[in-house]
């Protein structure tokens, strides 16, 4: 479990990452015990591997020309699913647009994502998602929106209740991002900021975006406690993430956490990462996978012998079919589509513009 | 009945509106212990406390978009920018968050907020302090955009703005905060976001204007009439949705129209208010339709804001060459 | 002459002016290495080297700001916002400074930077990703906006606004980026950033349009002569200012107009092109003036999009109409 | 002399205010001697004196009606004189709107400020002051210019050139602080960061604006080296800055001082500060007050026995009335001045609205 005393040990000063198990999945300290039982483990490895499995198909899906884009999460998804396994069911969820696990955690469909990427803002619903904000597309715009609802947790006395908050690397660098963990601080707003620094925006690297020595040590400027965490260890991902959570329903106010990993796949389907990184820096990543870690450990202490993995797989992907042609089999995309979500009711302007268009495709002159 | 300027109408409904529900929070910077760079929000924060009533960081855009995050957790917070050139900074909440999360959700989460915004000129003040950025907003999808002009109007409409489903974008025209007093009703009415009001009729021209804009127009309307013109005057009040209506009656009536405001001429609101009238009466249009506006310059310093502020004078010889079109 | 798409006349300007002017630099999110995510940038970094095509941390109004404090110092830098719905973040650093520097200081600093920006919809993107905020920037005093609609103007008109003593808002009509190819001269020209361009002579009707539209209201303009209309098209090119000579002679010929833009309606940019109209052409009009716009919505993610965009069928439509008038 | 070692002893971490001499002026270490001569030292004391006294002056001027509004300086003066002297002809001078002296030392005249702020923008040509940007109004807008002019600096092999560019407390809040000191910091821009903490932002006390330690500790953020100092300590400042320009100008990139003070007077001359802040915290600001605290030295030094003050203070006076009859005689604003400025060569468009407006003003019709 995390204390105060390791928190000491890794303070982002010292440039250290918090991690627990090694590239193989063995624990740094032989005598650390995972606080999760092996059902636990299990299942939260069944989540990474189905989180990759969506993944890879949904990239599949783009290539046939049926979602006009998507941003692949592949490499990054020990973060996700820790971190679904720790918010609680009335925590927030606010993103970005890489979080897959994190979005199927709390209750998000595939369905869903595939018809937002499809190109239907039906998509964005979150029917069965409670507190879940939609994807935001202005970097780092998403974060003063988990400043607010900490504000509101507070202001409505909710107990055990947190925001849980995604930004990129590239995302620290906007004044938003500032802004927001600002008032959060002054705030004492129970929000955990969760920098996934996948090395790259877009094509951008790390050491294009900042000078600083690493990501965590931003918090310093706001007085927030924060923690460099080997993004791609599943184990310190979920203690750090405990932790966060933890202090933050404790009253104790924000706290950041930047999640080291690597965007193994392109930045969206129409994008090229050979033109901008090497294969080397590839390579050195691939040896941290995540899902391999995690199925390391499993291996290694023979919590499973994950036989039936090809079988899972296959059901999985069954599954995420049938939730793309259920997003494929959306109903059309009407007018009242256009109109009817821009106020709470359809002001005399709107009425006036969307007869006009109707009259246009009745033919009426 | 009370007497009350603009600034006090305003602090009245948000004083009720406090009281009245729990939700509403009010803040921004300089809002709470000081109540206000010009005293809107005076003796609030005591009143209802430092939760509800409070100081922020100096930040606009942190400043919007914590509203937001508030307004879809359910309550209803009321900012302040400062002045009308800081809200540029929280251009990006505002357009691309608070005036979307509705659509983008399908109606999920609302953002029933209140952005108050003191604007205009012809207050001596530094720059920045002076702009009108109503057209910035009144393009904007997903907003509803409102300028009050009387104390009575403000009370009435901010007590809708608050009370309203979606974000509202009302702005004070702080050059009369303090020039203008009215009998008003000291408990709760509400007035609709989304209609003009004739407030003089008039047989021979229509002119329609805004917030501080109001008062020089009816300061020509009385040389006008010593010349023997009949002009009608409209308070556009809802910047956007437009009350097509409203205007429309009164151009199809008068056949002639000119538009007053102090924002910059083009792609200003001038503009879209003479398209309406093509669109509502071409028919029976007199003589062009005319926009007396801002120059498309910055509002000069103090010095210099006379030649740009628009004078009843000038009002009076437009209305002139309208007439006698 | 070479055939050129819009991507490649572009970079073929920016190409020119970095090796002619060292002062000139090129940067923003992903335009180096990457060579910008539409390879409008591409080969530039190699060519000129990472001091003058360069990547910059991802923050819009640190890119416009910093550029502004290049420009001061004597450089000419041409940034890049990435997507139109991405210049927001920017909209302070725009105009509150950009616009106003040169004013502001009576003439003693001149901001002679350009700023690109990909825009409009019809590409199948994401939210925020297919913006046409032209009358935002229209609004803003001390800017000039162009947007061209050919790879021959696209080049001839960036170099004249890399040349230009002020700031210009360069925007790049994503949706033809590589739809049109043209003969393009190799060598460097420039057209002045003021003048619109009649592309058709016609009886009937003008139509004003520009971007991304102009191809749309092409195709619609051969349907209108299949059923006998004579039309004229005006690419106005110059969003601010606008050339008034060349819009009322055509009107004032014509005596119909039709303005064509996929922006919101109200407040929009047709919105100022109309009341032009009006000022300059009232007496010869035989119908309103009229405009066919976006709606005021949030343009729709891609299986929407087919309901916002204007399609030339909706175009002749209107054609139609008001020929008949 | 400023030096790493004493960089690491005030690390922003440890919250310690670099320090020279005491509330009474008296050196904290015995052996410590200013490297500037004494008739350097007598000359920045008389230049505090002057920007006091303009100060003064200028708030009683706007009493009287004769300018819209005034931000006064009073307690804020060892920051701008000794940026003064350390600040070079070839250097840029980026502020905000408070920052009086060093606006003086660069070449800014009395005269062009009093017409700022009488409502002239005619008080911003600076004429015969070089490289120095307009007042910026917009908190913090500003910051994002010097990294750009640093990056010039850079782009053009200027050698002994740096930037100095000035921020309020209230102003690190702003998106755009965080996206200056990032750029910069990624550009290796010589730029000096002067945080002027004078506690307050209108009303808003710091406690209010930031959960961080202090300020300079947001440095860190960017790897910007940072310091806090006492900035009503002349010489603290003096040092402090002379190391930060230094290290800027051999290409060590940007540098952060945070200088703690207190805004004596009103925010600006339509502000009471009576409503948020105490008398106790007022009286234990004057104890440190920077003009008495620099007398004092140069009276204990035996520097000189400043007997002549008053008589100094007179000369002061008459020379700043000659400056603001100079304002008040200024040329009327013309029409000219409102159009002719916004573009190189006035464009038809801009051409037309005037004739309009002049043509009012000749009575044609
Ligand atoms: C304000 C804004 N500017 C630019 C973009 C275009 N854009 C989309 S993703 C991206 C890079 C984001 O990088 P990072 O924050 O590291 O997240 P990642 O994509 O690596 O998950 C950029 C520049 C945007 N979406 N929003
Ligand atoms: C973007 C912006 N928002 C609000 C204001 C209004 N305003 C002027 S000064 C000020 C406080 C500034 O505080 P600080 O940065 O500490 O500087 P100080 O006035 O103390 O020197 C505010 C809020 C402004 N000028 N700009
Ligand atoms: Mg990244
Ligand atoms: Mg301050």
């Amino acid at each position: 479990m995390l204390t105060q005393k390791i928190l000491d040990e890794y303070d982002p000063i010292k440039n250290k990452a918090y991690q627990l198990i090694d590239d193989e999945g063995k624990p740094l300290d032989k005598d650390w015990k995972p606080r999760l039982s092996n059902e636990e483990i299990l299942k939260a490895y069944k989540d990474l591997l189905f989180e990759r499995t969506a993944d890879l198909m949904a990239v599949s899906y783009q290539r046939q020309g049926r979602m006009f884009t998507y941003p692949p999460n592949i490499g990054q998804e020990a973060i996700h699913i820790a971190a679904g396994i720790v918010t609680k069911e009335q925590d927030w969820l606010v993103t970005a647009f890489r979080e897959l696990g994190a979005w199927l955690a709390k209750g998000v469909s595939l369905k869903e994502l595939f018809l937002y990427f499809k190109g239907n803002e039906d998509g964005s619903r979150f029917e069965k998602a409670n507190r879940v904000l939609p994807i935001a597309v202005p970097i780092s715009s998403q974060l003063p929106h988990a400043a607010g609802l900490g504000y509101a947790i507070n202001y409505n006395k909710e107990k055990d209740t947190a925001v849980f908050a995604y930004v990129g690397d590239g995302g620290t660098s906007e004044g938003d991002f500032h802004e927001a963990l600002n008032f959060a601080a002054v705030w004492t707003a129970p929000v955990i900021f969760i920098i996934q620094n996948n090395q790259f925006a877009i094509s951008v690297p790390l050491k294009m975006q900042t000078k600083s020595i690493n990501l965590a040590i931003k918090g310093l400027a706001y007085n927030i406690p924060s923690l460099m965490v080997d993004g791609n260890d599943f184990f310190a991902m979920y203690e750090a993430l405990s932790y966060a959570r933890e202090q933050a329903v404790a009253g104790k106010g924000p706290f950041l956490i930047e999640a080291k990993t690597f965007r193994t796949g392109a930045h969206t389907t129409s994008d090229d990462p050979s033109k901008y990184r090497t294969q080397e820096e590839e390579e050195h990543w691939a040896d941290k996978d995540p899902l391999k870690r995690l199925k390391g450990y499993i291996l290694h202490k023979k919590i499973d012998d994950l036989k039936d993995e090809e079988e899972l797989i296959k059901g999985f992907k069954k599954h995420i079919d049938s939730e793309f042609e259920a997003a494929e089999n959306h109903p059309e995309y009407k007018v009242d589509d256009v109109f009817g979500y821009m106020y709470a009711e359809l002001p005399d302007e709107l009425r006036r513009q969307k007869n006009a268009y109707e009259n246009f495709l009745r033919g009426v002159k | 009945m009370k007497v009350m300027n603009l600034v006090q109408a305003i602090n009245d409904a948000l004083d009720i509106k406090l009281a009245e529900d729990k939700n509403v929070v009010v803040y921004g910077e300089d809002v709470g212990v000081e109540g206000g760079v010009f005293r809107v929000t005076e003796g609030l924060q005591v009143k209802h406390g430092v939760s509800r009533v409070f100081d922020s960081p100096l930040a606009e855009s942190g400043i919007a978009g914590t509203a937001l995050g508030m307004a879809i957790a359910g309550m209803k917070p009321v900012i302040e920018m400062q002045f009308d050139g800081f809200s540029y900074p929280a251009f990006n909440q505002i357009v691309s968050h608070i005036a979307r999360f509705r659509n983008r959700t399908r109606g999920k989460f609302s953002v029933p907020l209140v952005i108050r915004i003191p604007y205009g000129g012809g207050i001596n003040a530094l720059e920045h302090h002076s702009e009108s950025p109503e057209a910035y907003f009144g393009h904007t999808p997903g907003l509803k955009v409102v300028i009050p002009s009387t104390p009575y109007d403000a009370k009435g409409m901010l007590i809708a703005a608050i009370e309203d489903p979606d974000p509202v974008i009302f702005m004070e025209p702080k050059r009369i905060y303090r020039a203008i007093k009215q009998e008003v009703p000291q408990e709760r009415y509400s007035i609709p976001l989304d209609k003009a009001k004739v407030l003089q009729a008039g047989e021979q021209l229509t002119i329609i204007a805004y917030g501080a804009m109001i008062r020089e127009v009816q300061k020509a309307i009385v040389i006008a009439k010593q010349q023997g013109f009949s002009v009608e005057l409209i308070d556009l009040r809802s910047i956007w949705p437009i009350d097509r209506e409203t205007i429309s009656q009164s151009v199809r009536k008068t056949g002639r129209v000119l538009v007053v405001t102090e924002a910059p001429q083009s792609y200003g609101p001038a503009a879209e208010l003479i398209s309406i009238v093509n669109e509502e009466a071409f028919l029976s249009l007199e003589a062009p339709p005319t926009r007396l506006t801002g120059f498309d310059t910055v509002i000069p310093l103090p010095l210099g804001e006379k030649h740009y502020m628009i004078s009843p004078e000038r009002i009076a010889t437009e209305i002139e060459r309208l007439v006698k079109y």
